[in-house]
């Protein structure tokens, strides 16, 4: 199997975009219904009230900060992987790229979205936003929420212009090769882009800057949401490895959801040749260090507070080691863990089908420690009067699918309007610049400095 | 606009009509190169690579900075609120906020760089072909040039091998 | 894809055939076994808003202009020097200032213009021992969580204009002022009165 | 300043609930009806919490009115976004209504789980919303509501006060709770002032606080006998 170049790339790139079988509007219409059930879900929660979710007292988060955390953690694929990966230059990034950073998009705009359908009184969300009033009472900078609304909304805008800004180039591509209404279109999207040398220099560093600046963005975002829970004095919450204990588990579920992405479009939009066996078997690998890293913290998180022998950890360390919710988390050691473990340690099990399978697994399993985090530990706070439990209730589920349904129904679309290998990345590669390109005249070594 | 341009299948000989303009005396800044992708093979996918983007990058940073440490202090004294006991201006948390607006600045001025730089049409700046992204020529040409160097422009132009010289 | 579609419509058909139980909230039904004494309503009270027009009116603060039942002109009564205390005379007392009953309007009025129509119907109305519906013309929307207390402003000698603007102009009552929390503040501000939230919210 | 505290007497405390009911009454609490409850959404500033000390047959039933402890430090405070909980000058720990998004964190962030949210907007089968009490708000659906330590009573006390220029005498104000406890086990007062009886009380060496080492400390003070069960 030879690698596709030149005008092959660009054929089979922009041939999803132009070419629209029944399956998608089918797709579409399936995913746009759960769109719409978790959206009336929403709204019926809204009108008769928050009680139809199953918050209680004392489980008073449950399922919709657990997706919060979740897909916030799925972002983390995306830009995180593809920016180090940018750094480092790591040839085989090039077709990756595109899809982790739509993903984490995607994925920031639907975990943004919970802490809205989370609060009471969504309609007074916008207290969040540090606006001038008249009674100058700002947001409360020292609570964790609007550090992360900060964090949140720095990263969901380094994100999406992450995203933006290679697909310049891409844009002008599909301009060109279409025609009527759709070419206008494009022509407004691509910015004028031409593909002058300058603007190739400017675009790589703005990429670079864009990457460095985005990882410890990325970084500050998982540990912040983790402060959510670590600054409020809960047993089992209060502890300094959540942030690094967060942050590693939301590459690990990054990987998985970009895993997943990448073996379906490579299914339904024929990539085979650009998203190959060794894209899976180099992020499978990844995978499974985080796996081993994953592993590590919560080894760690568990014996540090087995030793502390706390009487109030303790109740909520044996409730889930041995008692209720032990089926779940031993599910949840077997899926981040084990699994990955043997399916990508093992060469011989580190194909695509091996790879996906223990995404699908890290993606139930990092679901499944959110909730684990989140749930045993409040209803089992210090006074035990106040013990207590949670059942999930049908809006909460309708929402939490509709969610999934949203991030593919975001997905299809945006591979339908944006190639989603980055082309010019792609033919990039097939330009690798020397060590030394000799001047052609002293005069036209750098040029002069200028913007 | 009047433009003499010439269309190559491969770097190496837009690298040569590059160097044949440059010895019929046309000067780089009025070369015009356009390609579907980064050269970094060529000397000329060199060409205009020095950028203040970086200082401009850290001058965003020191911008968000300074926003971000401006509304924390102006945040918390104009209406102090006693929280828990915490000092009305705590330093731990404004960090957060602070850090984020840093970053937030210079991602905006990285972007807002490039957007005045290098994507907003400048000054000429007409001359295109589709078939750099449809057919992935280079494309190599001058634009606006003086009537009686046509000839000798066109020469140059077409003199490497596979080339495609054409008016506009 | 195959699979894909099918599992889809499973899940589709899962959650619309457990999807109405999202529209009828358990606490909704009115639990019709729980007994009531003899003429009591089974009728709640709630704080939620009638409408979502209402819920979205009170979010942009628009707030319906009172009708008043019967046209009481301030404009006379102030030009008279009469004091508004003397109608208003819960005001020095405690939280309310009080509307004034028929039976306070007759105290003037069995003597004073006597002859005219409107007093008339007044007279009327209080041999018949019938009360004028007034409707409040200031007063915080619920969700404003306000308890205001007028004595402390009184006994701080606010004028009654300073919130409730030239009423001695007015004709008819109507809201002139906008009694935003940063009305308040700024006063309280300007006063060194205390601007904590339990001052007034609680 | 006066900083208001209260002590708990436990080992006069009978478990007779009156306070709870006072409570419910004084402050417009509305109940949620059973199968809201046994879901776990019942309101109760204020709860006696039942525990029993010792083996069978020498056991001891003891109870413990547990309600918002209005702590110094209290972690539910900094927690909240929009200042929605915060602490005042005179000691306590507010919750303002009208700035409460419904974030819930403070809820989770109180060691004491004394906090409550509002599922539901409240309702009260007519005629039973006249006896409202129209000194405390109604809280609407969406926002958490906690015991004030019936901030409605300590504010009148202090207009009365200033209008009679004195100081609010110790024992003036008197909570719901505090004054319909047949035992007298609950006492308010101001910390500050040294001869108050509830001053006075903390300061014994009876006295200890509720899940002291979570660093909230709080304001209310439980007695209880010095034995080692």
């Amino acid at each position: 199997m030879t690698h596709p170049t030149g005008q092959q790339i660009t054929r089979d790139l922009v041939r999803p975009l132009l070419l629209t079988t029944w399956r998608f509007y089918v797709m579409i219409a399936l995913f746009g219904a759960f769109v719409v059930a978790g959206l009336v879900a929403w709204l019926s929660q809204v009108y008769f009230g928050f009680g139809l979710s199953g918050i209680n007292w004392p489980v008073f988060w449950g399922f919709y900060i657990t997706n919060f955390v979740f897909w916030i953690g799925i972002s983390h694929a995306g830009t995180l992987i593809s920016a180090i990966l940018r750094l480092v230059n790591a040839g085989w990034r090039r077709p990756v790229t595109r899809c982790a950073e739509a993903i984490t998009t995607f994925a920031l705009l639907i975990g943004a979205m919970f802490p809205l359908i989370h609060i009471g009184r969504p309609w007074l969300a916008f207290w969040l936003i540090p606006y001038p009033s008249e009674r100058l009472i700002w947001p409360n900078f020292r609570s964790p929420l609007v550090w992360d609304f900060f964090a949140i909304n720095t990263y969901l805008t380094g994100s999406l212009l992450f995203l933006l800004l290679p697909m310049i180039p891409d844009f002008a591509v599909v301009r060109d090769s279409t025609t009527g209404i759709r070419q206008k279109i494009y022509r407004v999207l691509a910015l004028g882009w031409r593909g002058t040398p300058k603007q190739w220099h400017r675009l790589e560093s703005a990429m670079q800057i864009m990457a460095i600046a985005i990882i410890p963005v990325a970084v500050s975002v998982h540990t912040i949401v983790s402060f959510d829970f670590s600054m409020a004095p809960v047993p089992m919450w209060q502890t300094t490895i959540f942030g690094p204990y967060f942050v590693a588990g939301a590459i690990f579920s990054g990987i998985a959801g970009l895993i997943i992405a990448m073996a379906v479009l490579r299914r339904l939009l024929h990539l085979e040749d650009y998203l190959r066996p060794l894209h899976f078997e180099n992020l499978g690998k990844l995978m499974l260090v985080m796996a081993l890293l994953w592993g590590y913290f919560v080894f760690n998180e568990r014996l540090v507070t087995y030793y502390g022998n706390g009487p109030h950890e303790m109740a909520v360390f044996w409730r889930t080691q041995r008692l209720s919710f032990a089926p779940l988390y031993w599910t949840m050691v077997v899926c981040n863990f084990v699994l990955p473990l043997i399916l990508l340690g093992i060469r011989r099990f580190r194909t695509i089908t091996g790879c996906v399978i223990a995404s699908f697994g890290v993606v139930i399993g990092m679901w499944l420690e959110r909730y684990l985090i989140i749930v045993p530990s409040l209803g089992a706070k210090y006074l035990p009067y106040s013990h207590g439990t949670y059942t999930p209730e049908l809006v909460e589920v309708t929402i939490t699918v509709a969610t999934f349904a949203a991030m593919c129904l975001l997905y299809m679309l945006f591979a339908k309007v944006v190639p989603i290998i980055s082309i010019w990345e792609l033919k990039a590669g097939e330009h690798p610049s020397p060590a030394l390109i000799p001047p052609a005249t002293e005069k036209h070594q750098l040029g002069d400095l200028h913007l | 606009m009047k433009a003499v341009y010439g269309l190559y299948t491969d770097g190496a000989s837009a690298q040569q009509a590059v160097n044949r303009l440059r010895a019929a005396g046309v000067v780089d800044a009025d070369i015009t190169i356009i390609s579907g992708q980064p050269m970094e093979d060529q000397e000329f996918g060199h060409r205009d690579k020095a950028t203040w983007m970086w200082w401009l990058a850290c001058l965003g940073g020191l911008i968000g900075m300074s926003v971000g440490f401006g509304l924390a202090w102006i945040t918390e004294m104009s209406w102090p609120m006693n929280v828990g006991g915490l000092p009305t201006f705590a330093w731990w948390p404004n960090l957060i906020i602070i850090f984020e607006l840093t970053m937030l600045g210079s991602i905006l001025a990285t972007v807002a760089t490039l957007v005045v730089s290098a994507l907003l049409p400048g000054k000429g700046g007409a001359l295109y072909d589709p078939a750099v992204t449809v057919e992935g020529k280079i494309l190599v040409g001058v634009e606006n040039p003086s009537d009686d160097a046509v000839p000798e422009l066109e020469r140059s132009l077409g003199a490497p091998a596979g080339a495609l010289v054409k008016m506009q | 894809m195959r699979f894909v579609v099918t599992v889809a419509v499973c899940l589709a058909a899962f959650v619309g055939s457990v999807g109405c139980r999202v529209f009828v909230p358990a606490s909704a039904e009115v639990d019709s076994s729980f007994p009531i004494l003899p003429g009591q309503s089974r009728e709640v009270f709630t704080t939620a808003r009638p409408t979502v027009a209402a819920a979205v009116n009170d979010f942009f603060g628009r707030r319906p202009i009172a009708e008043q039942p019967f046209d009481f002109p301030h404009d006379i009564h102030v030009g008279k020097q009469v004091a508004c205390t003397l109608c208003h005379s819960g005001v020095a007392r405690g939280p309310v200032a009080g509307i004034p009953g028929v039976s306070t309007c007759m105290i003037c009025h069995r003597v004073i213009a006597a002859d005219q129509p409107r007093i008339q119907q007044l007279t009327a109305l209080s041999e018949q021992g019938i009360d004028i519906a007034w409707k409040r013309v200031y007063g915080f929307v619920p969700e404003a969580h306000v308890r205001f207390n007028h004595a402390p402003h009184i006994r701080a000698e606010v004028e009654c204009a300073t919130c409730h603007g030239n009423i001695g102009e007015q004709g008819i009552a109507q809201r002139n002022v906008d009694h935003s929390m940063g009305f308040c503040v700024n006063c309280h501000n300007e006063n060194d009165a205390s601007i904590d939230c339990l001052t007034c919210h609680f | 300043m006066p900083q208001w505290g209260m002590a708990v007497d436990l080992d006069r405390c009978t478990g007779c609930g009156g306070c709870v009911v006072a409570c419910h009454a004084e402050n417009n609490i509305s109940t949620v009806g059973d199968e809201q409850a046994a879901v776990g959404r019942a309101k109760h500033w204020l709860r006696i919490e039942r525990y029993w000390e010792g083996d069978f047959p020498d056991v001891r039933l003891k109870f413990r009115p547990v309600m918002c402890q209005q702590c110094d430090n209290a972690p539910c405070e900094p927690v909240c976004p929009t200042y929605a909980s915060h602490h005042t000058d005179d000691g306590l720990n507010a919750q303002v209504y009208n700035r409460c998004i419904g974030t819930r964190y403070c809820a989770n962030a109180c060691p004491y789980n004394a906090r409550f949210f509002d599922f539901f907007n409240p309702s009260w089968d007519k005629p039973l919303q006249l006896q409202l009490n129209p000194d405390v708000s109604l809280r609407e659906v969406g926002v958490m509501e906690k015991c004030t330590f019936c901030v409605q009573r300590i504010r009148a006390a202090g207009t009365q006060a200033k209008a009679e220029e004195r100081d609010v005498a110790d024992g003036e104000i008197q909570p719901a709770c505090v004054q319909s406890c047949g035992a007298r086990a609950l006492v308010f007062g101001d910390l500050e002032n040294p001869s108050s009886e509830v001053s006075r009380l903390s300061r014994s060496p009876r006295g200890s606080k509720l899940l002291e080492d979570t660093g909230a400390q709080p304001s209310v003070t439980y007695l209880s006998r010095l034995t080692q069960v």
